[in-house]
């Protein structure tokens, strides 16, 4: 029931939205939706993001987190999808659409979906504002964040 | 022979994204052990040094793998070095 | 900074979203979104369901949701829409959109608008399956969750 | 003239979507107390009940009210019964 995509590509909000609420029943109360953009590195329009995957084994560490939310809680839909390559600030980067009968359940995967990714799924994100690359490291909030569901 | 890959800052680190490591065909399964072996000479001491840094994973056929060093290898696995993952 | 309105007419999510995204500067990281559809009635695909709500005051009860969101956290933007009349299943009920620099923010915010908004704003359901009508009543399950955001 | 309205499960236990209370004018300045005491003939017992129910809440000009029966009232004024609400 999920779909997965990791593409080069900008995707369509509403593409997504559409053909997430096709594969509902009656019965999905609830859709709950994430959408992170690329900001500014240091206030510097022209900065810009390159992230870079693993072909293949990164797909694979997508399937797994849905794979685990899909366990943890009763999902009507999952839609994750997750760009590669250079982007601008003000550029999508990632969605992720959890569909649930309610909306405990869907806000809830929803936030351990992207709390995963961004631990646990195989990118790596390097910033360019100027002269000055630098490869982005996990920050101590995110481990944190992705910790706290190990408990739940 | 085996492709070894290198991503992100270990790409960097080591200057080139993918190595091929050929083993010794008379001797027994080669290891991981001695695929940085023979890697080594390969590499400026940093190289070396980002590579085997505590916080790299490595990857056999795009399963992690613990206790890497001893795992056995044959021909055609691809071994992957990965630095700290930031996604999302 | 909010987009607040209450309609009978459906709502476009890939519209919503595309004016709340016009809102946001390239300091704006993470949009947490929310969905609400009208489910069945047990398993009655004729059921609908029935919203009044007390034009004037059932506004300011949204705005004052949104206004204690937006003083507990940095938002970008916010939008909510909420739709009254009869509403069939499969129908969009209500939408939040919440915009923050970081994901946490967003998350945080979007799931206490639509906490709040199940508790708080001034919505009367009312269920039709086949010759059965009855006012929905809050269930303790979202009262607990809103009473839980008083302690954050 | 003080205009009266009834939501939802209340308005359909009155029977009724609004109703005017038209104070005594030489009296002292009326409360919800004598606006109840006026509305209680006009309603079935059941729908009095449901009215002074703990869980209803009232409204003065769009702004819940406590303590509501002590309330002073002035002409123009918008008084409004809501049972508790369900929305989102």
């Amino acid at each position: 029931m999920a779909c997965i995509r990791i593409q080069a590509g900008d995707f369509s909000v509403d593409q997504e939205w559409s053909a997430l609420r096709e594969r509902l029943d009656a019965n999905a109360g609830a859709v709950a939706a994430f959408v992170g953009l690329v900001r500014e590195v240091h206030g510097d329009s022209r900065s810009s993001l390159e992230l870079e995957h693993y072909p293949g084994m990164t797909e694979r560490s997508v399937e797994a987190i849905v794979a685990e939310a899909e366990q943890r809680w009763s999902l009507a839909a999952v839609t994750v999808i997750h760009r590669v390559g250079r982007l601008r600030p003000t550029d999508q980067i990632v969605l992720v659409l959890a569909a649930s009968a309610h909306r405990s359940a869907a806000l809830a995967a929803c936030e351990f979906i992207i709390d995963r990714l961004k631990t646990d799924a195989i990118f790596w994100k390097r910033e360019t504002a100027g002269d000055d690359t630098r490869w982005v490291q996990a920050t101590d909030q995110d481990v944190e964040r992705a910790k706290g569901w190990a408990g739940n | 022979m085996i492709r070894v890959l290198f991503f992100a800052s270990l790409r960097e680190a080591v200057g080139m994204d993918a190595w091929t490591f050929s083993p010794d065909s008379a001797g027994s399964p080669p290891r991981l052990s001695s695929l940085l072996a023979a890697l080594k000479p390969a590499l400026e001491p940093d190289g070396y040094a980002a590579l085997t840094a505590e916080n790299v994973r490595i990857a056999v056929n795009q399963e992690f793998v613990d206790g890497a060093a001893r795992i056995d290898l044959k021909p055609g696995d691809e071994v992957a070095f990965l630095p700290p993952v930031t996604g999302g």
